[in-house]
Order: structure tokens, then C-alpha cells, then sequence
């Protein structure tokens, strides 16, 4: 029992140890309550789709896909172009979902490819992509779009006639999603159909984690050699985790970006994937395991982190800029430590099965 | 009971110039088990590729030959084909996934789906498991075994026992399995659960699968098996019902008699001092575990260390150079040996060569004076010279390859220069870098691992003679590490047979090689 | 073949999605003026869409607002040269590449209240 | 025509292409009216300033630590060194030497941390030292903040704490190395042979005993390993190394720039270094002081040229993409080439 505890703890370290953090610094800060619940609501709306993108990659053994950039760019271009053609409302949102699906898959399967060259060194190699990808993204939309791709709508063309203005006003679309059912809760607004697009997402990984695929992809994720000799094709199924986990990231920016209502064309998809990927760290995911709970979680944490560390830095030092960059700094560090430690634990798993097989060996011998 | 199902009709292989099977002519019955046994390289691995459909059979030209499975001329291009067709095959090493449940081990890639309507859009991939009937269908699987164990558990959690039990209900889980192959099922069970397995394979045999069981422990064989082939150099010696033969026999025909003794240089005796003393002595090797072995080491002899591949005897000079975990009690020149620190035993002036030539023993891309000269730079400073009054201390080209030039002449390593890079060279010309490389070092114990394994007949007699002369020239204590056996008995003192991790016995080189067999199959005295 | 006839048939599903929303999303921008011939209410004011506030339209002047899909109805009322309270209702649809312009004062005026024009491909470059 | 597709298969395409691309925009300069002279004279100013950074990334490769993606934290040593001298009010050459001085024992002490957590981290060592350079910028920031510096060329001018974002060293060691020599606006003779100087250092290194065992280590670690060689000693001391080098790397940049940029600055100072290295025919397990010179050659030839010749040829300043497009690929297929192969086995 006091075993298991421990257990839990060493399993649990990341969220523990910034849950109390957070514990200590909100009276600090000076947040009211109120105010926070309904943040970590808004919040929680507009990050989770994105975080939960990442989680079957994972399944499939290719860590964390800092590659769901590629598909935040593709939400993107699907949003640049309903606000080009002005097309409003849910019919907006809908529509560019449905363009930036193709161009996702697109990337998703180039993405998967590069992978799968660079088995063992995914999370560094989709790293570079993303910046990679990004230099393409920038190629198309800043030097393409209104060039080679005609453009009509004056507003978010630069003043030189082509390329797409840094900031994209998004107010047709603005929180569509969030406004369409509200619940009122007290003094607290619930973005009712965000939160049931999430649901729907949340059963759907459920779900796929018991298909087949999914369980093609569990296989992989432990063993790639084994599940190649038992014949599934791990190549392949590995594409797919990518090109799944791209197409949601994709509408995940979408839904992201609705709600904030402004799009910085250049900047709005460069930290997701950094952000997203230490949400679900701080969560107690690993770059071999994640699951719903640590997504949502550590939303949470991160978030409330977010909002928390730059007031009490000012209450505390009187400098909110301290806060600020400590944000930044928990952001990168917590990745680092988070890798760090799993990195490790998973080395001492090796050493202790290596040591009890031994050990087997030698009692059996010895009988 | 007699019904035939594989037939295998004069298959011949080679690989390349080097012939592997002759004329191998066997039959099996349904519902039979075969044991097949044969030293290393007896070819019984390249048998049961060929069998297997492995593609490694096909891309060096495929064999001669047919074999007949069911009646059936067959051509498996790949293993898949094999078990497509209903041979199933239990590798040595483990291939579970870790993290699954028994159950999902058992029916892997063959799971039991649910039909959905995404079918038609996604693929048969979309469907979702059928865990229930997964369950069943491991269950009755585990069933066959005839032993108990809970298809819920994780494999990582179980005994080993009860992984190779999940390995064989995962073959025999297929609907048409009918023939099964079983690489050394035994080799990491203790003997209570070998006993079990063994009573499983009678069961399943009983069902009517035939099986073909390989194995190195005679006593197995003489248990279970119907018939008994053996391979000797490629050749199929005997096929032979089990019943009509002894392990003894069987022995013999394993080894052969075939060999001209060797000529063996005895050496008057000398006092017996020890050199290096193992006591309890156990290396985490993986594939050559040593098990608490006990063994001493005589100044000035060179002790042979025998046996099969896997049975542990390459562990001890590993691990007497701390290259993998080591336990027990190193004695060396009558002091205790720290473990598990590879700086302590070279300082002391062990060296091995290793077996691992181009992996552990030779940086490829260095050149063949800077591997020469590498390990007495680090270890005992040599080739530095200092420059500016000791402030800088480079490496001294020169005298490095000086000494380079003396080893290339001495061994007669055949390279351009001795600037070339070490990765250009022939398998036996590397080894004799190992040497020059272990010479430079002037070692106290000098352990040399399969020493002529893949290089030519006129390296491998210069090795061999090199040895003996550095042996009897400078008095340095050699242990020989090696699977052959003439080599072996050609060159030791003492050999020293290693069975399951121990030694299984000690004999003087000119005895009976019927003794060494013994020892080898597990049916010999224990005198270690 | 099964697979690739759902497939295909999920991708023009899609498609024809994609073209109902893109002429059910679409925004046109309507320019409402308020200048009769004969009579112009000093104020006009008019609801289009149903929406929940009244937009009011001082004379001569000319506003422009954003519907959303093709069919729409405005409702305009102000008061006639008699000082009497007019209040029409008038339906119009809204299709790509029109420019449409809605005269409040000749709301009365079957004909003449709306005019439509091709707008000219954006000036080409 | 076997031999040239050899040699090209060996160089590996994406050098040849932007080999063979800087040297078009070499031949089209002076067609859309740019200055020959003047072009090959940014070149060579930007190589002065960033070779020894590149050079920096050499013992960790060597040690088989992978490249070096936590550069930004040797970085972060050289800066602190160099606001350390400027603070002290060291100017000229002494200035200079001071901030190196200044910056070593951080360097040695952020480096010896540093190997620290990447020993314990083998296979997986390039992801985390990406992140481990992203934090400690983050959290030099913070320092930047509250550390008591009073200079006033370094602190801002009215209210606000801390130091600013960039801090002018035009009155301190600007061009400290090189305004000795002729034409030092032209070309920089001082950059250039302090770097000779390094990189002869670095030659010479690989001759001694330790030097030796670091190549081991990286070539073969089973082979060290049964060489005696202390694995997790040979890559602490590499680390130090490399940090220790982008230390003075970055104080070089700035005695050149005039400026020291501080804050987010070295963000993404890793990229551009790895990137030139790989451009000029490193691998993540190889790499020569050859590379490292071809390499900053071409990826600042690159910087510098395509700015100016694009700009002429399209009106249009796309050099910024073209940087991202350029670095990154290169990286991603150093990446791709070698982890297929190392990891079959």
C-alpha cells in the first residue's frame, strides 16, 4: 500500500510539485476565484481540442508531435481563406474546416514520412519540421497568396497588393462555437458546444484506442520490431498516427483561434505546439504515455500558471515582467524536466527488470 | 498416426562458396516430435530458415532440392507465407509485446473485430476489438497447454516460463497450425518448468501438431521426442527413432569421430600458482549469461573455454573485463578484483580481445597504427610525448607507427600502409590488429574470444601459433575462448566446457571427445 | 472497390457541403440608401434579417450592412409625406456578384426599391 | 561521370545544390549591379563573427553528444561575462580578454551542469538540450532583471529595472580584435586569426590522450568502453568544452557587432550555428574543423547574398523564408539521413 503511494508520487511528480506551486501562489497573486474558474472554463475550451491532438502519437510510440504546427498552419490557411471569401458564422467555421482537412492530411503524410526516417529522434526531427514547414508556410502566404493565389478581399492583403497582413480581424467567426449554446452558470458562462466538440473528441480517442488500428498502434508504440514480425505494417500505421493527429490539430487551431478572434498569420501557430506539449507534460504525460485526464489536467495547471505567475510576481518582487519570463522559463523547463525524468525512469525500469531477470536466472540455476 | 506431413527431399543451401546443408532428407509424421540437435553450425538454424520462408534464404539464392509440406511442393517467400500455411515457429529470444495482456500477445494482428459501419470508409482497421471473443479464443489456446496461468496478466509481470507459454499459444492459436518449430523452448527454464513445457508439448502433440524441438539438453530429447535427427557440418548423420538409440550415441554422432587428433604441444608441468580466481562468479551478458561459476586460472597455461553458443561462455571474459553487470568475486594475482570498472582489470594488466571484433574490438574507421596503439595510450601513457616542457603532451606519431610497422611485419597483416583505415581490412587481418593491439599492451592475462571465428584457414592457423609462441615466449597466461573445439584442443592446456552458465567440466585436451559432447549436452559428471 | 465508391462518395458529400456553406455563409454587403425622387423621410428605419435593432437612416444618406446567405427581408418604416406611418416589408436575395442597393424611401415602389448590378471582377493585375 | 555522382552522393545533394546556389548568386551580383568586392567582403565579416560559434559545436559531436541544439546556454556565459566587463568599465583589448576571462568559469560551471543532465540522458541527449537551451534564456532573463548592474550605458535610462535589451559597446571593445589591422572594416584579420587560433587549438586537442578518447567515445562507445575510457568524463569534459567555446563565440559576434543583444536574443542562436556546420558536410556524428569553415562560409554567404541579389532581381525581400527554408532543411535532413541508419540495428 505505502508502496503503491510512492509509487503514484514518482509517477506523479510534475503536476504535484507545480500543483503546489500553484497552491501557494494564488493568494499571492490576489486572483479571485471567480475569476480564475472562469478563466480555466475559456481556457479550457480553446486549448483542449489542440492538446488532445497529441495523444496518438504517443499511443504509437513517435512522443510528442511538436508536428501539430503543421497542422495549426493548415487551420490557418483554411481560416485565411473563408475570411477572403467572406464566408460568416458556423458556415465559415465549417467551411474551413473542411479546407484545411485535405491540406492537413497533406502535411500529416509528408510529416509521417519524415518520421519514419528518423525513428528514435522523432520529437527533435518534428521540431525542425515544424520550423521547416514553417519557412513554406510563410513561402505560400506571404509571398504566394494574392500573387499566384489570387486573393479579393483588400482587408488582409498587405498594402503592397500581395501577401496576407500579420493580423487577420476574425470577427465573422468570432467565438461562433463558444456562442452557439451557452449555459449560465451563476456568474460563470459555459461554452456548451466547444465543450461538446471536445466530449465528442475525447470518446472518439477512447474509441479508437479499441480498434484495431488503435491497438496496431499500442503494438507498435512498445515493440516496432515485434509488431513488424507479427506482421502489422508499422510504417504505415505510424503515417497515420501523424496524419490523425494532424487533421485534428488543424481543426484544433481552428477552434482555437474562434475564440481568441484575431489571427497573428505568422506567429498564432508557432508556440502552439510548444505550449500544447507543456500542457499535457505538466499533466504527468510522458513521451511514452498520455492519456485524457493528464490532457485536461494539465490545461489546467498550465494555464492557471499562466494567469498566476506573472501577478504574483509583481505582488511578490513587484515586477510582473519577472513573472512573466518565470512563465516562459516553467514552459521550457518543465519539457526538459519532463523529458529529463522520464528519460531516466525509463533507464532504471531497464536496469531493475535486467537486475530481477538476473536474479530469476540465478535462483533457477541454483535450485 | 503415420499420415506424412512435411516431407524434405535432398535441400542443399549454400551461402555463397560455403556449402551449409548437403542432401538433408527427412519426413515427418502428423502428431510427431522431432528432435533435432547438432553442434553451432551444424546448419540447424539455416534448416529452419529455409522452412520458414525467411527472406534471408532467398536473397542469397534460394535452395535446392524440395521440401513437401502436406503433400504440397512449397516456396515461402517470407515468414508470413509459413504461417499462412500453418507452420509456426518459437523463436529463442522473446517476441511479446511488453505492456499487452497474455490475451492480446496470443492474438496479435489476428484480433477478433466487431463489424461498423466505417468499415466500408476506413478499412477493416477501423473495426473495433472483440474483446470477449479475444479472451475466449486465448483462453481455449492456453487451454491445449494444459497449464494454468491467467491470460489477463501483463507480460512484463510473468515468469519467464509463462512467456514462453505465450509464445506457443500464440502459435498454436492460429486455426491451421500444424507443424511447430521450438528453438531451445528449454534453454531459459528452471527444470521444474522445462518439465512442464515438456509434458505440453507431448499434449499438443497428441492433438495432433507435429513439432520440431531443438535443444541442446540430450536428456529432453531422449524424453519426448519420437524421432531424432542429427546434423553434423550441414550433413544430416542419423534419423532415428528415439526409442532405439542412447544420449550416448547420439553424442557421438553430434561430435564425430572424424577428426586426426591434433597434434597438442604438452608442456612439462609447472607449479601450480594461480593467476585469477572465480568465485560465484555471474555476468548479465545478454544471450551468454554465467551463472555463479566457479574457476581458476593456472599461471602460464593456456585454459580453453568450450561449449555451445548461449551457454554462457563468452559472459566470462566480458565480465571479468567489466563490460557487463558482473556479481561475485574476481581473485586476481591473489588480490580481489573490483567489478564492473573496465579501467581496473586493463591496469592490471588483463586485456581481451574480443569476440565482438568490429563492434567492441576496433574503431573501423580509425587506422590501423592509431588502434595498435590506442588502448596502451590511454591505459599506461605510452606514445606521449611532451612538448614545450610537458605543457602539451601529444600523441608521438611516429613512434606510434614504428611500432605499428614492427606488428604488421611480425604478423604479416596484410595492409597498404599502416595509415589505412582499419574498416578496409579482411576479417583475419583485423584480428591480427586485435592481437598487435593486445601485444602492445603486454598483457599479464591475455583473453582472446573467438579468435578464428570468420577469418580464413592460413590467418587463423597464424593466430593460433601466434598465441602459443607469445605464450610460451613471454610466460603470459592465455585463456582462449572459443566454439570450436579442435581449435580448442589443438592449442589449451587445460578446456574448461561451459553448460548453462557453469562449468559443466574441466578436461585435459587429449581426452576422449565423446567426454567433451557429454559435457556439452548436459550428460556429463560435474568435476568443475 | 466498395472502399473507394464510400470514399469517393464521402468526398463529394463534402464538396456539395462545402458549396451549400460557401453560398449559405457568404456575406453581401447591402448599401441602403434613403433618397426619393419625389418625397425622402427625413428618418427612415429599417430591420433586415429580423435583427433585434432598428437601424435608423437619416435623409440622403447611405449605409452599408452585411447579410449573411441569399434570402433575406428587410422591413422599413417612416413616415410619409402625410405624416402617416409606413411600414413595408420586403423580401430579396442576395447572389454572388451583385451589388445590391435598396432605395427606403421608394420602398413603396414594386420595382424600383432594389437594384441589382454585376459587380465588375476586382480590377485585374 | 561515375566519379562526380560519387562525390556527390558523398557530399550529399542539398550541399551540392547550395553550394552550387551561393555561387550563382556570386555570379548574378554583379549583373543586377551589386559590388563583387563588397559582397565578398560582408562574407567574409559575417564569417568572422560566427565561425567560432560554429567551431563550438565541434567536441560534442565528436564525444557523440549529438549537436549541440543547447548552444544558447554557453551563450548566455558569454554574455554574462561581457556585461561583467562592460560593467567593470574595461575597454579596448582589455575589455575584450576581460569578458572572455569573465565568461569561462560560468561557462565551465553552466557546462559541467549541463553534461551533467545530458549523461543521464543518452540516445535522447539533442531534444533535451533543445530545451535546456530555451530555459536557461528564460531564466537569464530573470537575471537580467535582477541582477545589480549600475552602468549606465547597461541599465535603462529612466525607471524600469534591469539591464536593456540591447547594450551599445561602441565606447567599450567594439572591433577590440580587429582595429589593429589594415582594411579591418573589409575584412576581419582579427576574427579570422583568432579563430585559426581556436581551431588550431581544437587540432592539436585531438592529438592528446584525451582528445583521443573523446573520438573514441563518439566513434565507438562499446570500443572506449572496453578501452577503459570513463564515458560520462569524456562527455562532461566535451560539454564544458563546447560551452565554454560558444562563450567566446558570442563575445567575438559582439565585438564585432557593437551591440550585446541580451534577453530572448539567443533564443534560436542554435540553429543557424548547426545548420552552417551541417551545410559544410557534418554529420551529427562527424565533423571536421574543414566543416566547420566550408560550412560558415556557405550559410552566411547565403545571408548575406541573397538578401541583396533577390532583392535587386524581384524587388522582393524574401531572405528571411529563404534563411528558415534553407537552416531548417538542412537540419531535418542531417536528421533523417543518420537516424534511419543508426537505429537498424
Amino acid at each position: 500500500m505505502e508502496n503503491k503511494g510512492k509509487k503514484f508520487l514518482i509517477n506523479n511528480v510534475v503536476p504535484i510539485v507545480i500543483l503546489i506551486l500553484i497552491v501557494a501562489a494564488i493568494p499571492i497573486s490576489g486572483l479571485s476565484n471567480g475569476y480564475l474558474i472562469q478563466e480555466m472554463i475559456t481556457r479550457l475550451s480553446r486549448n483542449s481540442f489542440l492538446v488532445l491532438s497529441l495523444i496518438i502519437p504517443v499511443v504509437a510510440g513517435m512522443g510528442l508531435n511538436f508536428g501539430i504546427v503543421l497542422g495549426a498552419m493548415a487551420g490557418q490557411i483554411g481560416l485565411i481563406f473563408i475570411t477572403d471569401w467572406r464566408i460568416v458564422g458556423m458556415e465559415g467555421i465549417l467551411l474551413a474546416v473542411i479546407i484545411s482537412i485535405p491540406i492537413s492530411i497533406m502535411l500529416g503524410v509528408l510529416g509521417g514520412y519524415i518520421l519514419n526516417k528518423a525513428k528514435g529522434r522523432e520529437m527533435i526531427t518534428s521540431i525542425i519540421m515544424g520550423f521547416f514547414i514553417n519557412g513554406v508556410y510563410q513561402l505560400v502566404v506571404l509571398y504566394g497568396m494574392g500573387n499566384i493565389i489570387p486573393m479579393t478581399n483588400k482587408k488582409i492583403i498587405l498594402s503592397r497588393g500581395y501577401g496576407i497582413r500579420n493580423a487577420i480581424d476574425l470577427k465573422a467567426i468570432r467565438q461562433v462555437f463558444d456562442r452557439f449554446i451557452v449555459l449560465k452558470v451563476g456568474q460563470f458562462t459555459i461554452p456548451v458546444f466547444t465543450i461538446l466538440i471536445i466530449g465528442v473528441l475525447c470518446l472518439f480517442i477512447v474509441w479508437f484506442r479499441k480498434t484495431k488500428l488503435g491497438q496496431d498502434m499500442r503494438a507498435i508504440g512498445q515493440d516496432m520490431e515485434i509488431a513488424k514480425s507479427s506482421g502489422i505494417a508499422v510504417e504505415k500505421t505510424r503515417i497515420l498516427s501523424i496524419v490523425i493527429s494532424t487533421v485534428l490539430a488543424s481543426i484544433g487551431q481552428i477552434i482555437f483561434l474562434q475564440n481568441i478572434g484575431t489571427m497573428n498569420t505568422y506567429n498564432s501557430h508557432e508556440q502552439i505546439g510548444m505550449f500544447s506539449i507543456a500542457a499535457i507534460l505538466i499533466g504527468g504525460a510522458t513521451a511514452a504515455k498520455a492519456s485524457i485526464p493528464n490532457a485536461l489536467g494539465g490545461i489546467i495547471l498550465f494555464h492557471l500558471m499562466f494567469i498566476i505567475s506573472p501577478r504574483a510576481g509583481k505582488e511578490l518582487i513587484g515586477s510582473a515582467q519577472i513573472g512573466e519570463f518565470f512563465r516562459v522559463f516553467i514552459s521550457y523547463g518543465i519539457i526538459a524536466l519532463a523529458l529529463v525524468l522520464h528519460q531516466w525512469r525509463r533507464e532504471q525500469e531497464n536496469k531493475a527488470e535486467r537486475k530481477k531477470l538476473m536474479e530469476m536466472q540465478l535462483s533457477g540455476g541454483d535450485k | 498416426m503415420s499420415e506424412l506431413l512435411l516431407k524434405i527431399e535432398n535441400l542443399s543451401k549454400s551461402f555463397g562458396e560455403n556449402q551449409v546443408l548437403k542432401d538433408i532428407n527427412i519426413n515427418i509424421n502428423k502428431g510427431e516430435i522431432i528432435g533435432l540437435v547438432g553442434e553451432n553450425g551444424a546448419g540447424k538454424s539455416t534448416l529452419m530458415k529455409t522452412i520458414f520462408g525467411m527472406p534471408v534464404i532467398h536473397e542469397t539464392g534460394g535452395y535446392g532440392g524440395s521440401i513437401k509440406f502436406e503433400g504440397k511442393e512449397i516456396d515461402f517467400h517470407s515468414p508470413f507465407d509459413a504461417l499462412a500455411a500453418g507452420i509456426g515457429m518459437v523463436h529463442q529470444e522473446f517476441s511479446l509485446i511488453p505492456g499487452f495482456e497474455a490475451t492480446e500477445n496470443i492474438v496479435l494482428n489476428r484480433e477478433s473485430t466487431k463489424n461498423s459501419f466505417l468499415e466500408v470508409l476506413f478499412g477493416d482497421r477501423i473495426k473495433k476489438l472483440d474483446s470477449l471473443e479475444m479472451e475466449a479464443r486465448a483462453g481455449v489456446a492456453v487451454g491445449h497447454l494444459g497449464v494454468k496461468m491467467d491470460p489477463k496478466t501483463i507480460i512484463k509481470e510473468m515468469p519467464v516460463a509463462h512467456k514462453q507459454f505465450t509464445e506457443i499459444a500464440r502459435e498454436i492459436e492460429r486455426e491451421n497450425t500444424k507443424l511447430l518449430v521450438l528453438d531451445e523452448p528449454t534453454a531459459v527454464l528452471t527444470e521444474s518448468e522445462a518439465e512442464i513445457l515438456l509434458q505440453t508439448m507431448k499434449r499438443l502433440a497428441n492433438e495432433g501438431i507435429s513439432i520440431i524441438f531443438i535443444t541442446h539438453r540430450l536428456n529432453e530429447i531422449m524424453e519426448i521426442s519420437d524421432k531424432v535427427v542429427v546434423l553434423r557440418d550441414g550433413i544430416l548423420i542419423k534419423e532415428i527413432e528415439t526409442k532405439k538409440t542412447s544420449s550416448h550415441e547420439i553424442t557421438e554422432w553430434m561430435i564425430g569421430r572424424s577428426f586426426t587428433e591434433s597434434e597438442s604441444i604438452k608442456k612439462e608441468e609447472k607449479d601450480q600458482e594461480i593467476l585469477l580466481e572465480l568465485n560465484k562468479f555471474w555476468v548479465d551478458m545478454p544471450g551468454e549469461t554465467v551463472k555463479k561459476l566457479d574457476l581458476k586460472v593456472y599461471k602460464g597455461e593456456i585454459l580453453g573455454i568450450g561449449g555451445m553458443a548461449g551457454q554462457g561462455k563468452l559472459g566470462i571474459a566480458n565480465g571479468i573485463m567489466g563490460l557487463y553487470t558482473t556479481g561475485g568475486n574476481i581473485v586476481f594475482k591473489g588480490e580481489n578484483l573490483p567489478l564492473n570498472k573496465p579501467k581496473l582489470p586493463l591496469k592490471k594488466g588483463i586485456f581481451l580481445v574480443s569476440e565482438d571484433r568490429k563492434g567492441v574490438g576496433l574503431l573501423l574507421e580509425g587506422t590501423i597504427e592509431d588502434n595498435i596503439a590506442y588502448s596502451a595510450i590511454q591505459i599506461k601513457d605510452e606514445f606521449i610525448k611532451k612538448y614545450l616542457g610537458g605543457i602539451i603532451e601529444w600523441v608521438d606519431e611516429d613512434s606510434v607507427e614504428k611500432n605499428a610497422l614492427e606488428y604488421i611485419e611480425k604478423l604479416e597483416i596484410r595492409c597498404i600502409s599502416s595509415k589505412q583505415t582499419a574498416g578496409e581490412l579482411s576479417g583475419g587481418n583485423q584480428q591480427k590488429v586485435c592481437l598487435a593491439k593486445a601485444f602492445t599492451m603486454k598483457p599479464e592475462l591475455l583473453m582472446v574470444s573467438e579468435p578464428t571465428r570468420g577469418i580464413d584457414v592460413g590467418a587463423k592457423k597464424l593466430v593460433l601459433e601466434t598465441l602459443r609462441e607469445y605464450n610460451e615466449k613471454y610466460g603470459t597466461t592465455i585463456i582462449i575462448t572459443s566454439s570450436e573445439l579442435e581449435e580448442l584442443r589443438g592449442i589449451s592446456d587445460r578446456i574448461a566446457i561451459i553448460t548453462e552458465g557453469k562449468v559443466a567440466g574441466i578436461l585435459p585436451p587429449e581426452s576422449d571427445i565423446i567426454k567433451f559432447g557429454e559435457l556439452m549436452v548436459g550428460i556429463g559428471g560435474t568435476n568443475g | 472497390m466498395k472502399t473507394i465508391l464510400a470514399r469517393g462518395g464521402v468526398i463529394v458529400a463534402v464538396l456539395i457541403l462545402a458549396v451549400f456553406l460557401f453560398i449559405s455563409g457568404k456575406e453581401h454587403a447591402v448599401f441602403i440608401t434613403n433618397k426619393g425622387e419625389s418625397y425622402t423621410p427625413k428618418k427612415a428605419y429599417y430591420i433586415i434579417d429580423g435583427r433585434e435593432k432598428e437601424v435608423r437612416i437619416k435623409k440622403k444618406k447611405k449605409k452599408r450592412e452585411y447579410v449573411k446567405g441569399t434570402n433575406h427581408t428587410i422591413e422599413v418604416r417612416f413616415k410619409d409625406i402625410d405624416g402617416n406611418e409606413i411600414k413595408v416589408s420586403r423580401k430579396f436575395e442576395a447572389k454572388l456578384g451583385e451589388k445590391i442597393s435598396i432605395n427606403v424611401a421608394l420602398i413603396e415602389d414594386e420595382k424600383r426599391w432594389i437594384t441589382k448590378e454585376k459587380i465588375e471582377k476586382e480590377k485585374k493585375k | 561521370m561515375d566519379k562526380i555522382r560519387n562525390y556527390i552522393e558523398t557530399m550529399g545533394w542539398p550541399r551540392v545544390i547550395i553550394a552550387l546556389f551561393l555561387l550563382s548568386m556570386y555570379i548574378i551580383a554583379p549583373f543586377v549591379g551589386l559590388n563583387l568586392g563588397t559582397s565578398i567582403s560582408d562574407t567574409l565579416i559575417r564569417f568572422g563573427m560566427n565561425a567560432i560559434l560554429v567551431l563550438s559545436l565541434m567536441p560534442m559531436i565528436y564525444s557523440g553528444t549529438g549537436l549541440n541544439f543547447g548552444l544558447p546556454l554557453g551563450v548566455e556565459a558569454g554574455l554574462l561575462g561581457a556585461v561583467i566587463s562592460v560593467e567593470m568599465g574595461l575597454t579596448g583589448a582589455f575589455g575584450f580578454w576581460g569578458a572572455i576571462a569573465m565568461s569561462i568559469p560560468f561557462a565551465i560551471l553552466f557546462g559541467w551542469g549541463y553534461s551533467q543532465i545530458l549523461n543521464r540522458v543518452k540516445g535522447g541527449e539533442m531534444m533535451i538540450a533543445t530545451y535546456v537551451g530555451f530555459s536557461s534564456v528564460a531564466i537569464m532573463c530573470i537575471m537580467w532583471l535582477i541582477l545589480p548592474f549600475k552602468s549606465k550605458d547597461m541599465i535603462w535610462a529612466y525607471g524600469g529595472s534591469g539591464l536593456r535589451t540591447t547594450v551599445s559597446i561602441e565606447n567599450y571593445w567594439q572591433g577590440a580584435l580587429n582595429s589593429f589591422f589594415p582594411f579591418s572594416d573589409k575584412i576581419p584579420f582579427g576574427e579570422i586569426i583568432f579563430f585559426g587560433v581556436l581551431a588550431f587549438l581544437m587540432w592539436g586537442f585531438f592529438k592528446t590522450k584525451s582528445g583521443l578518447a573523446m573520438k573514441a567515445v563518439g566513434a565507438n562507445p562499446k570500443f572506449a568502453l572496453a578501452t577503459g575510457v570513463d564515458i560520462d568524463k569524456v562527455r562532461t569534459k566535451s560539454v564544458i568544452i563546447s560551452t565554454m567555446l560558444a562563450a567566446i563565440g558570442i563575445i567575438v559576434y559582439q565585438q564585432s557587432f557593437g551591440f550585446i543583444q541580451l534577453y530572448l536574443a539567443p533564443f534560436y542562436m542554435a540553429f543557424p550555428a548547426i545548420a552552417a556546420i551541417l551545410i559544410g558536410g557534418a554529420s551529427v556524428h562527424k565533423a571536421t574543423v574543414i566543416n566547420v569553415m566550408i560550412g560558415t562560409f556557405l550559410f552566411q554567404g547565403i545571408l548575406t547574398m541573397t538578401p541583396s541579389v533577390i532583392n535587386n532581381l524581384v524587388k522582393t525581400d524574401m531572405s528571411e523564408t529563404l534563411r528558415i527554408i534553407i537552416s531548417n532543411g538542412m537540419i531535418l535532413y542531417a536528421l533523417t539521413r543518420t537516424g534511419g541508419k543508426k537505429n537498424g540495428k
